[in-house]
């Protein structure tokens, strides 16, 4: 049971469509999360880590196009694309918190009406939604349920809202909670609580979560393993202890460099440069333009994944030598289109 | 702040406001030249005659009395005298202002009702050919003028599918009811009358519609575009990801949050349709408060002008609490005294 | 209340004042001819006879008029008209001194009841045709109108009913008032009791509408449901009317109506009599007689050629280019005309008339003459009329005889008391003219009175202060086919028609078939 | 340190341009907007030269041809003749001067007022004379502008300047309103609070730092009220409180054609239809200037 | 070491829409900062730092108290106090994108300060301004971009071009990193440090990263609820943090290595949040979420306590009560 795989995503690449053109946005993204597993996904803005939780959930935006791709939840295909046809179904027992609590709840109906529904269509219960609802509330630490139950969004505070989205996730009595940098918007010691709850009851109900976040120092606290995203592609993954004892990529190690420790070491340089454009994205190595290691290879080839430690993969060429290639883009039957 | 003190303050301001109209329009009437004294008295009337109405009228008196005493006539329901008529004005307002509220309200339920809805379906089906039709019908409806609608009308309906009258409140050789209220339909229905009833609605339908159809065009504009706006929203993307169906989230969780903007913008489409009214009753020769201003404005029967600005401010003043009142009631955060609405 | 399908609807302006004491234009005078009597009533040829009054005397003097009233006319009300009624009516009028007022004003003197069917009038002055003006005096009932007396300046009888007549009558006519409705209609009911008695089918309802919508009316006229049309229609609108089954178009020179271009005479720069006259050369009178108004004639003189009184020795005015410029170079405005733009207003009611400001404009160009053209509502002509500076150089207005003898129009349109008012826009102001008018209206014989009535208009000939356009047809279309209509019959039997303003819809006169519809 | 000045220029200019082209490219994205563009171009062009272009310049002044009434539409007059015998087609573009000339004036001369009052009110919002000065403006805001247009024209003379000035009382409000608005929301964006704290004069700040960020969606209403200005004249002139005859107003022309229908429908629906034009135009152009301004990268 | 801003009992109450309810943003706060340190002013959201920013820097007037720069008091509204004293004090926002004038040019931006505070004009101002670009390593091409052109953290760089190009003496920094990613955190936060060596500024650093704070100032006070409830140098506050408070926000930080784990303060957990600066809590206002609050704490105002020089703790704990009440125990 504990090992079977809740959520597969392989080869994930969504690309949106303005008018400039067509921005390239995730560039094969393969992630698997087992039963009961806590992963984090981490990176800086806009490398698209909130468009992979969405397209996963079913709910990538009206521009966006899925260019090839295969998300399996709990089993079951619930999204690929293939040359001919695609294949689109609702994740089941799939919750998603989102980024802003504030935007994920409707400003104009109570908190209990909105969890009713969720009780009602997600949970499928139909007779005692309301108790579920309440009782989700209490799940969620949030003291005085049935009063919450009955306000609206605004008349709670920040930390509040989110719990409420938490609790929201909970009725839906989902396997998988998928959760967009739930505490980016909190205090420390919000955040702290908030992750310790998210944590808890991950553990108690078995749930797989997927944690997005930009901040290494919070994926690495609730997290058992970890994927490092930069510009639309998985650069490196690993057990969260391996990660940062041990980095590997060139921007896992910029990164962390230039974290801000609590034991102060100074500040490290940051990464030169920016993100780059996803209209016209490096041919290969998406971090070569702002790596010091680059070669011209790392310029025309995309790496591929390789085994620097038992069970932790670096998409890096520095890497290539060491290990051989290891688990690599390798689910053939998705086309590239 | 509750409900009703949130109303009550809107009012209380609203009155503020109103007594700021009654300024500005009792200054502009009175700054302009001519002796509306021998207007009313006509050209034969001896000079006496004339210096005796002068001393009623107050004209005699500096502007700022004469503003206060026109106050306290009014304050007692006393609009004055048409100089034209030489009748009570208050008299002919209660004629006049039944037929348009009439008008009006109709016109008010066919915008909201018609574009609300059009605009819902359009979100709903947006980008399928409905969606398209709807979007350039809105367009249609936003630029074109009231006035040129009501014509069309007259020549589509009186003329080519002759089944709607064209002019006045009721058939001619048709009684009207027993006055209750002055407005026929209602007349007519606590009457008994529904023949009347059903004859003076029918002659408000076309006027109603002209006069709604830029109001409900920019509500489907606005409805759908707020519809489509918010259906990005992450509370709509998790309704939609955790199996609520499509009929709820676009009659129930998605159209109420978007209803705040249309709505909102509605008090300047009330404010297009009472200006419209003035034409639009003229094209249809209905009998109502617009029409009897325009022939007031053609006429310079000064105090008629004044009532008839005053009672369109009050109405439109009107207007603007209930349309405050209704974004209270779907926005919380108003009702509740949270934020503002955007 | 159910209405019968006997009845008369006729379609003009709002009569604003059904008052007798008040009103005066067309659409009042239709209302109020069929809710009062009068002491002598109009003949179609412009004479009158007996009618509240059997018979009456004068002294040769001229100074007393002695009347002699029919017994047992009765009011609406089932009060018997008295010789009282007429005191206090003429009373009121004079008093309130609005309306026909101003006809009477300078000549009466005093009037008593010298028993209850017995009426004396003493004159200021003789005055020739005091019989013909006398159908302006309409009879109210004093009592009836002493209990409705709302405040007012007139002392002890307060506004005089002013009020109330508003919306009543008190008069002992054919026809009284069933329902007033605003800027809408007047309906009237026959007067069953009316001592002129009445012929089988006469109608039961008259019906004064104010709409001159031309759509509306074409509507109206279609469905049969309007009998009579006002006379305010674009010719276009007759011609339609014209070819609906059953409707007739009827067109006569009623002979108490007129077109005038008033020419601004002390303001340059129709000030300047040979300006004037340029101008008066410079209009095509053919077209605005045939093509704007179809059926008029073109002007002789200030007088209508159907009018008494009329001197048909009197040219009309020529279109003539040459002559007109020759005038022009006379003037001295002549060589700088560019800086004398001429201004003119019309009638907003009444939309021919821009036809004729627009075709003016384009002639008056051909001699260089600028014209800048203002549609006015006739309630601002009447105001812009009331001093000499927001008078136009040019107004064009209709002007109606009050009374069928030239020397009432001549009197409402040159004499200096009418200045300010909307019928002399000329600002003439010539005493001689004043003292001309006077003389011959205080002559009782009639042929010396119509010679000096003619010697003034060869006087204001010479002096051209206004361009006589044309003699207005009335043109009207009505329903031919179940309604009988007293002046159609005249037209066809191509009588001439003199009647005064509003007598053409006595209803008493007609007839209705609904049955033939 | 003058080789950069240089190549800082170049850039400069560069920018520019390539700020315009962008511009561009996102207003020429919207066929409707190139549409609206060119329409109102079009509307420009024949106003301006309408002498040359209509077949009878004449009928649109001291004209009357009463052989010549009441034609439909022909080959010869597209748009048929009036009751006076003249061109509609000639009368209607030359109404697109007074048009034009009504909504060129009248938003010259409302916007900046209007926008003085509303950054004025705006940028010392709470203060008592601010306060006032918003008071007054909520008054005429209380009344709808086309019937205190109506009314104030009722009560002057009848003529285009009255007309304008009538449009011009009831309009400013809705610019200072929205100027207001805007101006509010930025006063105490960090940006404002930045320059106010160096010290900047608080009327430059209103004028050179606030302003300018109002004045794309200031361009975006003056555009859409090209059309709204124009038609209120043209209801003005429909009620019969406008440009006097023989000058042609579309208004006018709809009003008087209205009698005539619906046999002579033409006399009123071509005006008509060229009010319904000159709206659509602007509004298409406006709405494509919107998109220009607003839409993201 | 010289004092070049001192605060004493400063308040500042915003009224709000009931009579006489204020929202008691700062509510009498103490402290000096000193000439060419980087003072850190930490606290959750709502605690009342910006608050304290603006209102030294003059954009809020002060409800009561003293803020004095160089001895000069300056405890007035911004308008009313001399030019020269803008000069000197600067500041920079927190959200860069909100910072900078969007209709404005990088140089209009820049040359804002320069033109009012050193009248420059023409050349000489553009030489100014790129210099000022330069010296938060932009590129002098920048000169004509809008700020829509550039990224986050360059939109920051502008801002502090801009705080720094007519030579300020005292600087405050309003988060000025916390809406940016941490790589380009890190070249701000350098830039910053680095500019300080070389003009010899002063800093009135605010932030809520602690980690952050670790690394760049020298003096910390810890905000709450508008108060100062532990201030004093840096390294003595991280190595033994005396306020149950700073515990917690020490305690509750994420951090990416085992050193780090180590050296959080494990006795506090976090708990509850924050009350509404509305309705302060009575006593101690931290006590609705201290895990070692006893009765005092809940009706008694602790008083500042000073447990070395310069080093002041707000707590009953430290206060001479402690040994009389209670057996609270850390
Ligand atoms: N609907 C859309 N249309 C166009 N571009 C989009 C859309 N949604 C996202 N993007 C772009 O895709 C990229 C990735 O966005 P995404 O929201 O997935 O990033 P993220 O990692 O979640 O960033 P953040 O930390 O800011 O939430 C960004 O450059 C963003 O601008
Ligand atoms: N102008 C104002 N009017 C009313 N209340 C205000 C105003 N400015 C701030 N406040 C309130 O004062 C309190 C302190 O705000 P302040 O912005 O100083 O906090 P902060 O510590 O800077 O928080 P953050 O970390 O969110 O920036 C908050 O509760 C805030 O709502
Ligand atoms: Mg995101
Ligand atoms: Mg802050």
């Amino acid at each position: 049971m504990k090992n079977e795989e809740a959520l597969a995503v392989q080869n994930l690449r969504v690309n949106y469509k303005i008018y400039r053109g067509i921005l390239k946005v995730l560039d094969g993204i393969n992630l698997t999360v087992k039963r009961g597993e806590k992963i984090g996904l981490v990176g800086e803005t806009g490398c698209g880590k909130t468009t992979t939780l969405k397209a996963i959930m079913g709910i990538l935006a009206g521009n966006a196009i899925l260019s090839s791709g295969r998300v399996t939840v709990n089993g079951k295909v619930v999204l690929q694309r293939s040359a001919h046809h695609m294949v689109r179904k609702s994740a089941k027992r799939v919750a998603m918190i989102f980024q802003d609590p504030t935007a994920s709840l409707n400003p104009v109906f109570t908190i209990g009406e909105q969890m009713e529904l969720v009780v009602r269509y997600a949970a499928n219960r139909s007779s005692s939604a309301r108790e579920a609802a309440v009782n989700a509330l209490r799940l969620a630490q949030l003291p005085d349920a049935e009063r919450i139950h009955t306000n609206f969004p605004f008349q709670l505070s920040g930390g509040m809202r989110q719990r409420v989205c938490i609790a929201m996730a909970l009725a839906a009595e989902p396997n998988i909670i998928l959760a967009d940098e739930p505490t980016t918007n909190l205090d420390v010691t919000i955040q702290d609580q908030v992750l310790k709850l998210l944590k808890r009851l991950c553990d108690e109900q078995e749930l797989a979560l997927v944690l997005v976040t930009h901040s290494l120092g919070v994926a690495r606290e609730t997290c058992d393993r970890i994927y490092v995203m930069y510009a639309g592609t998985i650069v490196e993954y690993a057990s969260s202890q391996n990660i940062f004892e041990n980095p590997y990529h060139p921007y896992t190690r910029g990164l962390l460099a230039a974290l801000p420790r609590l034991t102060g070491e100074g500040i490290a340089e940051g990464i030169e440069g920016r993100i780059p454009d996803y209209l016209n994205p490096p041919q290969g190595c998406r971090f070569a333009p702002r790596c010091e290691h680059a070669t011209e290879k790392c310029f025309s080839t995309k790496p591929g994944f390789y085994e620097a430690e038992d069970g932790h993969f670096v998409s890096c060429f520095l890497y290539e030598t060491e290990r051989g290639v290891a688990s690599d883009v390798s689910h053939s039957s998705d086309t590239e289109s | 702040m509750s409900l009703t003190k949130y109303i009550i303050k809107r009012i209380v301001y609203s009155i503020g406001v109103l007594f700021g109209v009654s300024i500005l329009i009792f200054v502009i009437s009175n700054i302009v030249p001519g002796d509306p004294a021998r207007m009313a008295l006509g050209p034969r009337a001896p000079e006496w005659a004339v210096e005796d109405l002068r001393k009623e009228m107050n004209l005699d008196k500096p502007l700022v009395e004469r503003y206060f005493l026109w106050l306290s006539d009014l304050m007692r329901g006393d609009l004055g005298e048409s100089l034209r008529s030489r009748r009570p004005i208050t008299k002919d307002i209660a004629e006049y202002l039944p037929a348009s509220i009439e008008i009006i309200a109709l016109s008010a339920f066919f915008m909201a009702v018609i574009g609300i809805n059009l605009g819902r379906l359009s979100a709903r089906f947006s980008g399928t050919w409905f969606d398209g039709v709807v979007r350039i019908l809105s367009y249609t409806g936003i630029v074109t003028p009231a006035f040129v609608w009501a014509i069309l009308f007259v020549l589509l309906f009186s003329y080519l599918i002759p089944i709607f009258p064209t002019t006045g409140r009721i058939t001619p050789g048709l009684a009207a009811p027993p006055r209750i209220t002055g407005m026929y339909i209602i007349d007519g229905l606590l009457t008994g009358n529904f023949r009347v009833a059903l004859n003076a609605f029918w002659h408000i339908v076309l006027p109603s519609l002209a006069l709604s159809m830029g109001g409900a065009a920019q509500a489907a504009r606005m409805t759908r575009a707020s519809m489509v706006d918010n259906a990005e929203k992450d509370y709509i993307l998790a309704v939609r990801a955790y199996g609520v169906p499509n009929k709820l989230i676009y009659r129930r969780l998605l159209l109420k949050p978007s209803l705040v903007a249309p709505i909102s913008i509605m008090a300047l489409d009330i404010a297009a349709l009472l200006g419209n009214a003035f034409l639009v009753e003229l094209v249809f020769l209905y009998p109502g408060i617009s029409r009897y201003g325009v022939e007031a404005m053609l006429n310079k029967d000064l105090f008629a002008i004044i009532s008839v600005v005053l009672i369109i401010g009050i109405g439109y003043t009107i207007a603007n609490v209930v349309i405050d009142v209704i974004i209270a009631h779907l926005d919380p955060r108003v009702r509740l005294g949270g934020a503002k609405s955007a | 209340f159910g209405q019968s399908e006997s009845i008369i609807r006729a379609t003009e302006d709002w009569p604003t004042y059904i008052d007798p004491a008040v009103g005066s234009d067309f659409s009042d005078c239709i209302a109020i001819v069929n809710l009062y009597d009068s002491l002598v009533f109009p003949n179609a040829d412009g004479s009158v006879g007996p009618h509240l009054a059997t018979h009456w005397d004068v002294t040769p003097d001229g100074l007393t008029w002695t009347f002699y009233l029919r017994q047992g006319v009765k009011f609406h009300s089932g009060n018997e008209l008295t010789a009282e009624d007429v005191v206090f009516s003429v009373e009121r009028l004079l008093t309130m001194g609005e309306g026909f007022a101003y006809m009477f004003e300078p000549f009466i003197d005093e009037v008593v009841a010298l028993d209850p069917y017995t009426v004396q009038f003493k004159m200021k002055k003789p005055y020739g045709p005091f019989l013909s003006t006398l159908v302006r005096l309409y009879i109210l009932e004093k009592d009836l109108v002493l209990q409705h007396l709302d405040s007012g300046p007139y002392g002890e009888f307060g506004d005089y009913g002013r009020k109330w007549l508003l919306e009543h009558d008190a008069g002992s006519g054919p026809y009284m008032v069933e329902e007033v409705k605003m800027e809408e209609y007047v309906l009237t009911k026959k007067f069953d009791d009316w001592w002129g008695g009445w012929e089988p089918n006469a109608p039961e309802y008259f019906k004064e509408m104010a709409t001159a919508d031309p759509v509306t009316i074409r509507t109206l006229v279609a469905k049969k449901e309007l009998e009579i049309t006002d006379e305010l229609q674009p010719m276009e609108s007759y011609e339609a009317m014209a070819k609906m089954p059953g409707v007739e178009v009827v067109r006569f020179v009623p002979g108490g109506m007129n077109l005038n271009l008033m020419l601004h005479t002390r303001k340059p720069p129709t000030d300047d009599v040979h300006f004037r006259r340029a101008l008066a050369y410079a209009v095509d009178y053919k077209t605005i007689a045939n093509i704007i108004f179809p059926g008029s004639l073109v002007a002789r003189g200030p007088v209508p050629q159907t009018l008494p009184g009329h001197d048909s020795s009197i040219q009309p005015w020529e279109f003539n280019l040459d002559k007109a410029r020759e005038e022009l170079k006379k003037s001295k405005y002549y060589g700088q005309l560019d800086e004398y733009p001429l201004t003119l207003s019309w009638c907003a009611e009444v939309p021919e008339e821009e036809k004729i400001a627009l075709m003016l404009q384009a002639n008056f160009a051909r001699i260089g003459v600028k014209l800048e053209i203002t549609k006015k509502p006739f309630g601002s002509m009447i105001a812009d009329a009331q001093n000499m500076e927001t008078t136009p150089n040019c107004s064009l207005v209709f002007v109606a005889a009050h009374y069928m003898e030239a020397g009432g129009m001549l009197t409402t349109r040159y004499h200096s008391q009418s200045t300010g008012t909307w019928e002399q826009c000329e600002w003439l102001l010539n005493p001689e003219i004043d003292q001309m008018i006077e003389d011959a209206l205080s002559t009782i014989d009639t042929e010396e009175r119509f010679n000096k009535y003619h010697a003034i208009q060869q006087k204001l000939v010479e002096l051209c202060p206004t361009i006589w356009l044309i003699d207005r047809a009335e043109t009207r279309a009505y329903q031919a086919s179940y309604v009988s209509w007293f002046v159609a019959d005249l037209v066809h039997q191509g009588k001439k028609i003199a009647l005064p303003l509003g007598y053409g819809l006595y209803a008493h006169d007609m007839k209705v078939f609904p049955e033939k519809k | 340190m003058r080789d950069s000045t240089v190549a800082i220029d170049i850039s400069a200019r560069s920018a520019y341009a390539e700020r315009l082209k962008r511009a561009w490219y996102r207003f020429s994205r919207s066929k409707l907007s190139l549409l609206g563009l060119l329409m109102v171009a079009s509307i420009i062009f024949i106003a301006i030269f309408a002498p040359v272009v209509t077949p009878y310049p004449e009928h649109a002044g001291a004209f009357v041809d009463f052989g010549n009434t009441m034609h439909p539409p022909s080959l010869e007059h597209p748009f048929g003749t009036d009751a006076m015998g003249r061109d509609i087609l000639t009368r209607c573009f030359f109404a697109f001067r007074g048009a034009l000339i009504m909504g060129i004036v009248v938003l010259a001369i409302v916007v900046p007022i209007g926008t003085a009052v509303g950054l004025f009110g705006g940028y010392f919002e709470g203060k008592w004379f601010s306060t006032i000065v918003m008071r007054v403006t909520d008054v005429f805001l209380a009344i709808p502008p086309l019937v205190l247009a109506l009314a104030i024209a009722a009560l002057l003379k009848p003529t285009l300047t009255n007309s304008m000035i009538a449009v011009c009382i009831s309009w400013w409000p809705w610019y200072a309103r929205l100027v207001y608005g805007m101006t509010v929301s930025v006063r105490n964006e960090p940006f404002v609070k930045a320059v106010e704290l160096t010290g900047m004069n608080r009327f430059k700040i209103m004028f050179s730092e606030i302003l300018p960020n109002h004045l794309g969606p200031i361009l975006t209403k003056m555009t859409l009220d090209m059309g709204w200005v124009i038609l209120t004249g043209a209801s003005l002139s429909f009620v019969g409180l406008g440009e006097q005859p023989p000058t042609p107003a579309l208004g006018t022309m709809v009003s008087d054609g209205a009698k005539y229908l619906p046999t002579y429908w033409w006399i009123s629906v071509f005006p008509a239809l060229m009010i319904v034009i000159i709206i659509l135009s602007f509004n298409l152009l406006g709405d494509g200037i919107r998109e220009m301004l607003t839409s993201g990268e | 070491m010289s004092v070049i801003l001192r605060i004493r009992n400063l308040k500042k109450y915003f009224p709000t829409s009931k009579k006489g309810v204020f929202v008691k943003a700062v509510d009498g706060i103490d402290f000096d900062i000193y000439k060419e340190d980087v003072f850190a002013l930490v606290g959750e959201s709502g605690s009342g730092k910006s608050t304290t920013a603006y209102t030294v820097i003059g954009m809020y007037e002060a409800t009561e108290g003293k803020i004095e720069y160089k001895d000069l008091d300056i405890s007035r509204i911004h308008w009313k106090r001399p030019i020269q004293l803008k000069k000197n004090i600067q500041i920079v926002f927190q959200d860069p994108g909100t910072s900078l004038n969007p209709s404005k040019t990088v140089s209009q931006i820049i040359g804002a300060p320069l033109i009012i505070h050193k009248h420059l004009r023409g050349e000489k101002l553009r030489e100014a301004i790129i210099n000022a670009l330069n010296m938060v390593e932009l590129p002098s091409e920048y000169i004509y971009k809008l700020p829509r052109d550039i990224g986050g953290g360059e939109k920051q760089l502008v801002a502090i071009a801009r705080a720094l190009s007519a030579g300020p003496e005292f600087v405050i920094l309003d988060e000025p990193t916390s809406a940016l990613d941490v790589s380009i955190q890190a070249k701000i936060i350098r830039t910053l440090l680095k500019l300080k060596e070389e003009l010899g500024l002063t800093y009135m650093f605010i932030t809520h990263d602690l980690s952050l704070v670790r690394n760049i100032s020298n003096r910390v006070a810890i905000m709450y609820l508008g108060k100062i409830v532990e201030q004093g140098p840096t390294s003595q506050i991280f190595a033994e943090p005396s306020h149950p408070y700073t515990q917690m926000l020490l305690s509750s930080i994420p951090v990416v290595t085992k050193a780090e784990e180590a050296f959080k303060p494990k006795q506090v957990q976090s708990t509850g949040e924050i009350p509404s600066p509305v309705d302060v809590p009575p006593g101690c206002s931290f006590h609705t979420r201290c895990p070692l609050a006893w009765d005092t704490c809940r009706k008694i105002e602790p008083q500042p306590v000073e447990l070395q020089p310069g080093r002041i703790v707000k707590c009953h704990l430290y206060s001479k009560h402690k040994a009389t009440l209670s057996g609270a125990k850390l």
